[in-house]
């Protein structure tokens, strides 16, 4: 069943045209990794999914309806959780407000200025649980600024979580964690893809091979090949623009 | 002879320490590799050599104290910085990029162009709109314009696609070749760093932990601070 | 902790300053006292906006204005016996404070309403100039204002009335003063650790992550604009009143730079830096100003050297950074 | 003993006219020799709500008897109604608002300079005298400013080729004299204080343009004349005094006035003079406690003016000759000389509208 | 009036009034140039740019008076500004940087009350004189018999001159590229060498010596006087708000924009209320918009386009 898809999405930066014509699907149940060189349009392609960026043409369709005219937070009210290429945080606030902000936003509305939000029960499991699974439980009144990267990565996954959503959409999780951070971070993901599908942007070649189901190669601003990591890996256009082995 | 020399510096972010007591030592000609997981303080003794955070300790660049210094007088000893995150003047050329803060010297913008063959296709083009590789290299050839004698590379690689890293590394294997430059290497890729680097530091927690020629690197040191 | 210190100090001040001021018989220390707490409720409402939601705006001078203005239109319709308008609906001025203060907020909130959904759209420095520019039409408009006296303003002759007050009385007037500013306080320490204060606050920081949680950052600033307006505008009321007077001076940039100094003065961001802010201007104003005919000099050097020594605002200096709300 | 409380404008850019009136009028205290006679001076900065907190400090913690000093009628307005409400005496030294001239005059209210638009009525009258017909108009977008062309266009006979209202605080000219030129007046009357004033002689002069130009005092005053320089020089003008009017109480004055301050007085300084005077010939008569025996004798205005002849008209304020002046240069100073008689026992247009 | 409601305006009266509308926005740019330069590179909010302007003025009318010439006063505007703006920097805006902009705002308001009272201390509280040199006054006559005054036409020459050279020194020149990677990342030009301090006392004292120069040129033709900068600090905010922040070009088109407006909206918008209001009633009317256009500009521009004209950051 097919949860989130883009169907010939074209988006042009003046001469460039960062999406050309891309179409994609994420299915249930599944992790289905976006690789391709720097500049590809990978972020571009995100940004068209989660409703920050308006396509020129092409359509975004997200748990079986259209949504290429919705905006970032209705699209996220259905469902859809993103984590960030650079950590997006309130870097003031604590660990546990950013959380907090993610059960708010999964309750669907801000609008109650008179009772604290520290003494609302509902609000602060839900935030809670979410940290403890990322392990930043022992973190909560840290402020965010004080993070190490690793951390700040963790946080971002945490804030998807509290959603609840229907599917996540990661641009690059992994991007700066050591080699250990991204082995942990991998094995968290594989067991979150019961949970919901995972769209995930991802150069980290180890972690892409280790859990995608289905990889989709982005050249240029088209998908040059869609397929299983063996096909993937077997692929010789790939290898030449992608992997730089010798083919 | 050594080069650049650190002993026990310490180092804070107002009041969050994050430099217990680094030792550190480059010498002319040699490349050091810096390693360590996230948040061991990596960047942050990077930036106190080149004096971006204010430093205690003893810190020496070609026998000079560079505590006293302000930041632009420590790169104009011979430290070029390529920093964590690239940090192209984004909407300067890649032309002014690799003209504003060159010093003579051998490497110019011609010679930068030699090495990175797609800035010098691109010399008109801003910087922010760059690919994420050609950023990088524009990043190591800014550096490389101020003729350092010492090149620091913080994660020069990361978020690169492969076919681009294999790129980085080659250049790098390059200048180390050609001119024979000191550098301070950070990376996350072991194996990219075995090939190349001297020597290796560790740091853990702020402090450097073991120092040591690249081959004494065992697979006990590697696990238990790198976590590979 | 050290902040919750100095605002309980503060506190204590605001409400027995008065009983010193009549023990020292220096009656007109209650109104300079009254000029401070109605500028600090000005300013605490321009921290809601600025400090909380990071919203800049140059232009809080219009809602004070506004809110100035009402209370001259209609106490100055009471007065002269006309009525205000006549068609469709007969509207009678009034003297009533109650009735003049729901006129204020509400025409103030309105006009940060249609303010606020217009510079929303631009933010930084750009917000702090299109707020300007909605200020200065506004200024402009007051000036040429025939109707209202242009530039001479509107006299009104006797303080206007609050039920079971003399409003007459500098201590009543004050005390009632006070009372609106502290209202307005335990409003603002609600607001500011509610969801709504939450996520405002996220917004300021990174609106894009509060987008992505499903939230609407623009809809939660341009909520906190109209709160921070409405607020600003009963102050202006209050002025006006305290003044006996509203001319387009209370619309000026000058009056929007000042609103804006008390805050950062005290510390933005903090429940009572802008308190802070306004007692110690108009202290300092009142005292320098026998000093010598040059004396903005010296107000000039104290608020140089108070920026250069006190980080975060005076609160900043007294109660250390960090903490704060 | 007696307090004075005088708020007027000592800072920023208005100051030059504060500092005159209040120089005048401590000269006038200081020459009287009495010691029983307490002036206590604050700096409005042009900000009516400043203003009106020192009128509250006044009458509150200093409780004066009498104020006077406000330059500016914005600020006039903040201050007058709510002190005369509360019963004391003001005395304007300089600003006269109409609303304060008719149906909101008040019998503790006195204005010893002139109603707003009694120099300009002047210059209408003046314009008649010169035989112009077409003259164009211009003045600031505010309420002196209206009520200046009202003014004028009350005594001018002819029809005005146009009439202009420029923004407050403006400073480029270019544009309104541009349209001058284009509008085939004979004349040009203009009503713009302080720097506004300067920049636009400065501006006429440089454009080639040699239509007659008269205007009111404020923009050829002495404290003015020096910046604006030879671009005034013949520039006709209309004032209630001149240093050159020929009295003893004025020869005095310009010569006192000079000795102390080390300048030549300005209009203002001459208003602020007589405001003393008459306060001190008030006092000789009653105290200010008692309201009404000190009203009458303000009333009486017995005091001897440095423009000869001085009476109150029925609202408290001034019935006056007003002068038409001419600037000349006097060696190395520009300064005025008077060349006529615009209007003889002038009162106001708003006189008929005040009943106490 | 000769001028009547039904005729045309006349075509020289026009191109006059561009002119002048030109000539106006022309200023403005030697006042924005600065604050977007300072703003641009630095980050900082310089409210006291008025300040350096009256600086200017003041200099330049006391070295006219006692030299008698006009091009020592232009000299010594612009060094008073240079220094004045120097030492800004030196003594208080350097500790600054690292700060919020809001702590750079009440700093800089400071100033103005140090400089504005300071000034009349040292100068008095009367306006002082400046003229126009005896070689530029009077005026010239333009093709299509428009008389023009020749100062303003060497306004507009001076300007657009400056416009260039500036325009030329940012974008061709070492220290323009410099300034401009400063203001991409001020951190990482000092970490490959360039003494940041010293590139931001020069961009200060460039932008405090043109808004000097600023100061003496219409110091010539207006009033020399306490206050005179900061109604010119305003337009000069509006400017560079409407051209883009950061944006050289963006100050100088900002800058006609506003110019034209003020100028051509005084004059049309009266006539325009004309058509359906009677004379007094439109000269009020019109004069009160033409009094908010350029703010109605800033507004419609920034609301069209949330970053100015030419600009690309918040
Ligand atoms: N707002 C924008 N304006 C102009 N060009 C843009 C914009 N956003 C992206 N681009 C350009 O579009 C192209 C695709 O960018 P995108 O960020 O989607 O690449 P990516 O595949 O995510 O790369 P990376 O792996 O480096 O993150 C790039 O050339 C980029 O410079
Ligand atoms: N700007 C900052 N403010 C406060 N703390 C910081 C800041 N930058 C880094 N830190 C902290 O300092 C410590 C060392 O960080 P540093 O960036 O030097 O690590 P690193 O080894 O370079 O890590 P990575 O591999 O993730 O780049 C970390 O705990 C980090 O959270
Ligand atoms: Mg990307
Ligand atoms: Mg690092």
């Amino acid at each position: 069943m097919t949860v989130l898809a883009a169907h010939g999405l074209v988006k042009s930066f003046g001469a460039l045209r960062a999406s050309d014509g891309v179409s994609l699907d994420l299915r249930a149940g599944e992790i289905h990794a976006v690789i391709g060189p720097n500049g590809a349009g990978k972020s571009t392609l995100i940004a068209q999914l989660c409703g920050s960026l308006i396509p020129d043409s092409g359509t975004v369709e997200a748990f079986g309806a259209d949504v290429t005219a919705l905006s970032v937070p209705a699209r996220a009210r259905l469902g859809l959780a993103r984590t960030f290429q650079i950590s997006a945080l309130a870097m003031e606030d604590t660990v546990l407000a950013n959380a907090l902000l993610g059960a708010l936003g999964a309750r669907g509305s801000a609008w109650r200025f008179f009772r604290p939000v520290m003494r609302d029960k509902a609000l602060r499991e839900t935030a809670e649980d979410a940290l403890e699974r990322v392990g930043l439980a022992d973190a909560a009144t840290t402020r965010t600024a004080d993070l190490s990267h690793g951390q700040r990565r963790q946080l971002e996954v945490a804030i998807a979580l509290t959603m609840a959503p229907k599917a996540f959409v990661m641009d690059e999780p992994m991007a700066g964690l050591g080699a250990e951070g991204s082995k942990t971070l991998t094995a968290f993901l594989d067991g979150l893809r019961a949970e919901a599908p995972i769209l995930l942007v991802e150069h980290d070649m180890d972690a892409v091979f280790a859990l995608a189901d289905r990889i989709s190669v982005l050249v240029a601003g088209r998908i040059i090949a869609t397929g299983t990591t063996a096909e993937i890996r077997a692929n010789t256009d790939v290898r030449r623009a992608y992997l730089g082995e010798d083919a | 002879m050594t080069l650049l020399s650190l002993e026990a510096v310490t180092a804070a972010y107002g009041p969050a320490q994050a430099l217990f007591g680094v030792d550190l030592t480059v010498a002319e000609g040699e490349v050091v590799a810096l390693m360590g997981r996230n948040g061991m303080g990596k960047t942050t003794t990077v930036r106190a050599i080149c004096r971006l955070i204010a430093a205690q300790g003893r810190l020496q660049f070609d026998g000079q104290d560079l505590t006293a210094l302000p930041a632009h007088r420590a790169a104009r000893l011979g430290i070029g910085l390529v920093p964590e995150g690239r940090r192209c003047f984004r909407d300067l050329t890649v032309a002014e990029n690799l003209a504003a803060a060159a010093r003579p010297g051998d490497w110019d913008a011609r010679r930068v162009e030699a090495l990175f063959p797609p800035l010098a296709e691109r010399r008109r083009q801003r910087a922010g709109s760059l690919s994420g590789g050609e950023q990088q290299m524009l990043a190591i050839g800014r550096a490389l314009t101020t003729n350092p004698r010492l090149l620091i590379l913080d994660e020069a690689t990361e978020g690169l696609a492969p076919l681009v890293r294999v790129q980085i590394w080659e250049a790098i294997a390059r200048l180390r070749a050609e001119s024979g430059m000191a550098i301070l290497l950070i990376d996350k890729s072991l194996r990219e760093i075995a090939a190349i680097a001297d020597r290796a530091i560790l740091l853990e927690r702020g402090r450097s932990v073991w120092s040591g020629p690249m081959d004494a690197l065992s697979v006990d040191l590697t696990t238990r601070y790198i976590g590979v | 902790m050290r902040w919750g210190l100095v605002n309980a100090v503060m506190l204590i001040g605001l409400v027995a300053f008065p009983f010193w001021a009549l023990a020292a018989d220096e009656p007109f220390m209650i109104t300079l006292a009254t000029r401070a707490v109605i500028l600090a409720l000005a300013a605490v409402g321009l921290n809601i906006a600025l400090g909380w939601g990071g919203l800049v705006s140059l232009g809080h001078a219009a809602f004070f204005g506004i809110g100035g203005y009402a209370m001259g239109i209609l106490a100055s319709h009471a007065q002269g016996y006309t009525p205000l308008m006549e068609w469709p609906f007969l509207i009678e001025g009034t003297k009533s404070m109650p009735v003049i203060w729901l006129v204020a907020v509400l025409a103030s909130a309105l006009a940060a309403l249609g303010i606020g959904m217009l510079s929303l759209r631009t933010t930084g420095v750009y917000f702090i100039m299109i707020t300007l520019a909605f200020g200065q039409m506004l200024y402009y408009f007051a000036i040429s204002w025939t109707a209202y006296g242009g530039e001479d303003g509107v006299s009104i002759y006797v303080r206007n009335g609050f039920p079971g007050l003399n409003t007459l009385v500098p201590v009543e007037f004050y005390g009632l003063c006070l009372g609106v500013l502290l209202g307005v306080l335990a409003l603002n320490a609600a607001v500011i650790h509610s969801p709504f204060g939450l996520a405002l606050n996220a917004a300021r920081q990174s609106p894009d992550r509060v987008r992505t949680v499903g939230l609407d950052p623009r809809r939660l600033q341009l909520a906190a604009f109209v709160l921070s307006g409405a607020i600003t505008g009963l102050a202006g009321a209050l002025f006006a009143d305290l003044n006996r007077f509203v001319s387009p001076s209370m619309l000026s940039w000058q009056m929007s730079g000042e609103i804006m100094i008390f805050v950062i003065l005290g510390g933005t961001a903090r429940l009572f830096g802008p308190v802070v802010g306004a007692v110690v201007f108009v202290a300092l104003e009142h005292s320098l100003g026998g000093l010598s005919e040059y004396w903005h000099v010296f107000l000039g050097a104290l608020l140089l050297l108070i920026v250069l020594f006190a980080r975060g605002g005076l609160i900043g200096l007294v109660a250390g950074r960090g903490g704060g709300s | 003993e007696t307090k004075v409380g005088m708020i007027t404008t000592l800072s920023g850019g208005g100051a030059g006219l504060g500092i005159d009136v209040r120089d005048g009028f401590l000269l006038a205290i200081e020459q009287s020799g009495r010691d029983d006679i307490e002036v206590i001076v604050e700096d409005d900065q042009r900000k009516p709500d400043i203003a009106v907190q020192l009128a509250d400090r006044m009458i509150q913690s200093d409780r004066v008897d009498v104020m006077t000093g406000i330059i500016f009628s914005n600020l006039a307005m903040a201050v007058v109604p709510s002190a005369t409400a509360q019963g004391l005496f003001y005395l304007s030294p300089n600003a006269g608002p109409s609303a304060l001239a008719g149906k909101g005059c008040h019998p503790n209210y006195f204005n010893v300079a002139w109603q707003n638009d009694n120099l300009h009525e002047a210059a209408g009258a003046y314009a008649n005298g010169a035989k112009y017909e077409n003259t164009f108009i211009l003045a600031p977008n505010y309420p002196a400013g209206k009520d200046a062309l009202t003014g004028f266009k009350r005594f001018f006979e002819g029809d005005p080729a146009g009439e202009l209202y420029t923004k407050l605080g403006q400073k480029d000219y270019a544009a309104e004299i541009a349209q001058i030129r284009a509008s085939g007046a004979d004349s040009v009357f203009f009503f713009l204080p302080g720097g506004m004033g300067i920049s636009f002689l400065k501006q006429y002069a440089d454009s080639g343009l040699d239509l007659p130009v008269i205007g009111p005092a404020f923009s050829f005053d002495q404290g003015i004349l020096q910046a604006v320089g030879e671009a005034a020089l013949g520039v006709v003008n209309t004032s209630q005094w001149n240093k050159d009017l020929d009295n003893a109480t004025n020869a005095a004055f310009v010569e006192s006035f000079a000795a102390k301050y080390d300048r030549l007085p300005s209009l203002y300084a001459s208003q602020g003079f007589d405001t003393a005077n008459l306060l001190l010939s008030a006092l000789e008569v009653a105290d200010p406690d008692d309201a009404d025996a000190f009203r009458t004798a303000l009333e009486a205005a017995d005091f001897s003016s440095t423009r000869g002849d001085f009476a109150f008209g029925p609202n408290h304020h001034p019935v006056q000759d007003i002068y038409v002046r001419r600037v000349i240069k006097e060696g190395d100073v520009y300064t005025n000389e008077i060349i006529g008689v615009a209007l003889e026992n002038h009162s106001d247009a708003y006189a008929a509208d005040c009943t106490y | 009036m000769t001028l009547d409601e039904t005729s045309p305006m006349p075509l020289a009266l026009l191109a006059e009034q561009v002119l002048n509308g030109l000539q106006f926005g022309v200023m403005l740019f030697l006042m924005a140039a600065g604050l977007t330069l300072i703003f641009g590179v630095m980050g900082l909010i310089n409210l006291a740019h008025g300040s350096l302007y009256m600086i200017g003025a003041f200099a330049a009318a006391s070295v006219a008076g006692a030299t008698g010439s006009f091009l020592l006063a232009l000299v010594a505007a612009m060094t008073a500004a240079a220094v004045a703006g120097a030492l800004v920097e030196l003594v208080v805006i350097r500790r600054l940087y690292a700060r919020d902009h809001l702590d750079q705002v009440l700093a800089t308001f400071a100033l103005i009350l140090i400089f504005s009272e300071g000034t009349r201390w040292v100068f008095g509280s009367f306006p002082l004189y400046l003229d126009i040199p005896d070689m530029l006054s009077g005026p010239v006559t333009l093709p299509g018999g428009i008389e023009y005054p020749r100062y303003r036409l060497a306004l507009i020459g001076i300007g657009l001159t400056v416009a260039l050279g500036l325009g030329l020194l940012i974008t061709r020149t070492r220290l323009g590229i410099r300034i401009r990677a400063g203001e991409n990342d001020r951190e990482m030009i000092a970490a490959l060498g360039v003494d940041i301090s010293r590139l931001y006392t020069i961009v200060f004292a460039l932008g405090a010596a043109l808004a000097g120069l600023a100061g003496a040129l219409v110091g010539a033709i207006q009033s020399v006087q306490v206050g005179m900068g900061e109604p010119v600090l305003i337009l000069a905010f509006v400017v560079i708000v409407i051209g883009g922040i950061g944006s050289i070009k963006g100050a100088l088109v900002g800058a006609i924009l506003v110019g034209l407006t003020d100028t051509l909206g005084g004059i049309f918008l009266p006539s325009l209320f004309r058509l359906f209001l009677d004379p007094s009633s439109a000269a009020n009317a019109g004069a009160s918009l033409a009094s908010m256009a350029i703010y109605i500009l800033m507004a419609a521009v920034l609301i069209w386009r949330p970053t100015g004209l030419f600009g690309a950051r918040g």
